[in-house]
């Protein structure tokens, strides 16, 4: 039975509660557990900074996935002093499953992209689940265009499925719109930082990473597929969908060791949902580390430096 | 010019630890047509050009075929061939299928890459080969694309790629998502040097390649009846729960939606690549 | 920054010839809204930015009232002030239209061109009004625009258009037409002069005004509820002989379908423009 | 009554099909009225060519308008050595309303633009009546780029009633992507020669008329709007038609005087539709006349003339 939710914080409060129960319970009795208890409790303690230490793929795509994990608007609101919303591609809607705009972090305007999922029902119908039309990445292709004329640098937020597979998407294009915003992207004359959140899901996903440099939150998940459409797809079989997670190597420890994710930023124990301010100075702190440098960094060199890296990723053997 | 180097049917044995010139003619005599169903012989089909001659159905080519289909007889010179894949994620099973593809298709990988002529324009093609893994894009295909391109921006040549991809290879996980973004940085170094990119979508040409250097040229040709699209047929489906309409993702839908310039049938695909290299002088900035 | 210059109430008297301030404030006491029925007394209006409280419902603003509402008090100078229409093409009646125009709006034409400052921020302003011949495009408004355009990029600062027009001046053919031509190809130079421009759209931008510096703007904002378009509704009705979608063309309408970036209220105007401009340190390029 | 088709040449051949008859009669009655007939051809012949060189605009709206004028089509066939057309906007659809490619005149390769009429009721409903819509103006947007990429001088054609206004037209931006035309070809780094060929209708036309050399055929008209709109609009009043389009100064000639054409091509008499070869021999030396001097001109010299001739548009007076 394949887990379908991390319950883990669930249980840890069952127990919790148990616990409680138990010293309520002896204190009738006037029996003093009160010293075992606490031993107890410190080894919950440390047994749950343990188990968060040692997650395993699926658990983590889980987390990325929970629905209260704080998202880009969450983000934006924290990190920005002013902040404007601009809206539509000028060519056939607005897509609400992207958010963009022009936000100020500490005093450095920046033009900020990002998918956007819902937090209930209602926002998540609204949203799309965070799954874009081309009318999303258009709006990206011309804020980014934007960005460009006016030198200001770029914070893409990475959360989503993947783009949304429909008829309508089809039609108008999902496989042109997301090449342009690639292509983009690759020679844009302004810095670019890029942050994996949540889940980051197939092309849909890597139009706004493509960057000069790529965070990622540690519960993130960045993959080729969804773990499931992979289990599906190559073995038939979705129960084996844990075992696939692990596999594809979509933690942000693995894909920092594959040399895709420049830092990996921390997020505090069980997960980001659990403590969004921590989260947010997380972010803080690495957004202040590297934008300094990529917005000092002169054009062509970083321009030079982004196609290197991009370049780069692959491996191969070669007998001629 | 490269030309002559190889006879009009070995034009691909660059690679001397592989003979590609055996994987084309199979051994069964006719086929039937998935479309009309009439029964179509095998020699009938190479005449022409693997044409169902009934309903014009376009039958699978492979890249060699393509590549004789497409340039002067002789020019073709393979480069990049030794390139192959590893198992770079350590994936259970990949070694097995990297091999049975290599089988399948006679080829090291999913993608054949060099220096050709058409219609006496010198070019940079890349072709890829469905009977290696659906042609999905790992690191090997994204290295060779990109090199390609970079071949073409040295020698101030126009690129041509007949594409057909299931999308990026699972087995690589985000090694091959990235080449995605590592072939449209290649293209957008050869729009920055002015050179001419054509595409010829063929079926089917789906997934991380549909959304990087395929939609990316500046002149798509699309075979008719090609499938394309970023999103498979079959998961479109299952995510709306409904029918998917007649036509849906063909070359002929992807015109009428403003996706591609042009449609070409195989017996035209030479002489209008000559013509559009001819319109570019070659394929420089004038 | 200019500022002072005027009292808050006497912003616009810059050309001595015509004193504008007689113009803002009608004569009857209290008007009906169209959209709710309700009825408003002229002093509630003004106190309300001329937006019905009972359905928000949006009252035309003059040009004078406009400036008023969104540049920092008294900081507005007018320039280009004496430019005025004449009849090029001898169009029978022009003359007289223009002469009932200049009496009904106050305004020697349909645009007001000159320097202002929003939130302490340097910006040149042009404000469309109306009341001049439906703030149609003719050789004036052409010029008008074109030279605001040009003279921020010598100051290097922003421009911020608050349109509304019925199209291109008809009187003046295709000296009328041939302006669209020209202000986009001044927004082409703001471009690469990598400067700043805000659209205003008010209720109604069509014809040739919607379609050339209208919507070219980096940032496009709309008041709630204002017509936009380039064929008028009562055309698009004509051709098609159907009725048309509620809100067809409004605000509300073309944000949904991505041509606008935010419709912003007008208590909220100049807050939102300070709060562009800021984050365009004023509206240069970095 | 409004002169809805301009019938001279009928009229003309019923005219000389009756001088037949009275020949013909004449000859059965033994009268010999030869030589009388003869002065009177002659005197037809005459009439004719006068007639023509004095044309009212109306006429020669209708004349624009002759359903057999040749079009785009005519022009590139007759033009090129070799041709492919290039389709579709990469975002929504492919609008036949206009034609687009890639051609080469006498050795040069050109970027061909143009409207697209029919010369029946099939194609006309099948090209829209060549009223495009955004996708139309977008094809061109793309293609424009194309050919700055390939630094390839663009041609365009000019025929069309205007943009079609329409539900979805609206919908889908008519207003934006005529602008973004409009302002593209103002700052197009490649030479633009532009021929009015038909009808220019309004700002739908313009987009292909922002050029470093506009040139007209001579039977062609380039309105703001058409008269017919002018006067139900302006006068309220469709009867004075003719009268609204002497007064809108919309021929070739009323436009070369105010400076907006830069010349006019001749057509044989009679209109354009009655000799395609006559018609085609004229432009194919106008195009060899204009397209070596724009091409040969230095970029930025090009770009600041083409930016000086739109300035420069405009009469005013200045009382201050
Ligand atoms: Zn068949
Ligand atoms: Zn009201």
């Amino acid at each position: 039975m394949v887990k379908r939710q991390f319950d883990y914080e669930q249980k840890l409060k069952d127990l919790k509660a148990k616990l409680e129960e138990l010293n309520d319970l002896s204190k009738n009795m006037q029996f003093d557990l009160s010293s075992e208890i606490e031993i107890l409790e410190h080894k919950i303690q440390e047994d749950r900074e343990l188990r968060y230490q040692n997650l395993v793929p699926w658990e983590k795509v889980l987390l990325s996935r929970h629905p209260e994990r704080p998202g880009a608007v969450d983000y934006i609101a924290a990190l920005c002093d002013e902040w404007i919303e601009l809206q539509g591609d000028r060519c056939f809607g607005e897509d609400a499953a992207m958010i963009a705009g022009i936000g100020s972090f500490e005093g450095q305007a920046l033009t900020i992209l990002s998918y956007r999922k819902g937090k209930n029902t209602k926002e998540n119908l609204q949203y799309n689940f965070g799954m874009p039309h081309p009318e999303g990445y258009r709006k990206i292709q011309r804020l980014l265009r934007q960005a460009e004329k006016f030198n200001r640098p770029v914070l893409t937020f990475i959360d989503t499925p993947g783009a949304y597979p429909g008829i309508g998407a089809e039609e108008r294009g999902q496989a042109w719109a997301i090449s342009q915003v690639l292509m983009t992207m690759a020679g844009l004359r302004v810095p670019v930082l890029a942050i994996v959140t949540g889940e980051g899901g197939s092309g849909g996903a890597l139009a706004l990473a493509v960057s000069d440099r790529l965070l990622m939150l540690a519960n993130a998940v960045f993959a080729v597929a969804s773990p499931e459409a992979c289990a599906s797809i190559l073995w038939k079989d979705l129960e084996r969908v844990e075992e696939m997670a692990q596999a594809m190597k979509i933690t942000a420890q693995d894909l920092y060791e594959l040399g895709i994710v420049d830092e990996i930023i921390a997020e505090p124990v069980g997960g980001a949902h659990l403590d969004y301010e921590a989260t947010i100075a997380s972010i803080k702190d690495a957004i202040r580390k590297h934008l300094p440098v990529i917005v000092g960094c002169d054009r062509d060199e970083l321009l030079a430096r982004r196609y290197e890296k991009l370049r780069s990723i692959g491996k191969f053997k070669t007998d001629e | 010019m490269i030309k002559n180097t190889f006879t009009r049917k070995k034009f691909f044995a660059i690679n001397p630890n592989m003979d590609h010139s055996q994987t084309p003619i199979k051994p069964n005599l006719s086929s039937t047509c998935p479309s009309c169903s009439a029964r179509v012989s095998e020699e009938t089909l190479a005449e022409n050009y693997r044409v169902c001659a009934k309903c014009k159905h376009h039958f699978t080519m492979s890249a060699g075929q393509r590549i004789e289909l497409i340039v002067d007889s002789g020019s073709f010179q393979e480069f990049n061939g030794g390139l192959a894949s590893i198992n770079i994620l350590d994936f259970p099973g990949y070694e097995e299928k990297l091999e049975k593809a290599e089988q399948k298709s006679g080829l090291r990988e999913a993608i054949i890459t060099g220096y050709a002529s058409i219609g006496g324009y010198d070019i940079v093609l890349a072709v890829m080969e469905s009977d290696f893994m659906m042609a999905s894009m790992g690191s090997v295909v994204g290295e060779k694309v990109s090199r390609a391109i970079e071949r073409a921006i040295e020698r101030r040549c126009p690129v041509i790629i007949c594409t057909s991809s299931g999308g990026a290879r699972m087995q690589e996980g985000m090694i091959a998502l990235m080449q995605m973004a590592k072939t449209s940085a290649a293209v957008n170094k050869l729009n920055e040097a002015g050179l001419l990119y054509i595409a010829i979508l063929t079926n089917p040409t789906t997934g991380g390649v549909s959304a990087s250097f395929a939609s990316l040229a500046d002149i798509i040709i699309a075979e008719p009846g090609a499938l394309v699209g970023f999103a498979g047929p079959r998961v479109i489906k299952q995510t709306i729960g409904q029918q998917l309409p007649e036509k849906f993702q063909r070359s002929e839908f992807l015109l009428e939606h403003g996706m591609i310039d042009i449609i070409v049938e195989r017996s035209q695909i030479r002489e209008k690549l000559t013509c559009l290299l001819s319109l570019h002088k070659g394929g420089c900035r004038g």
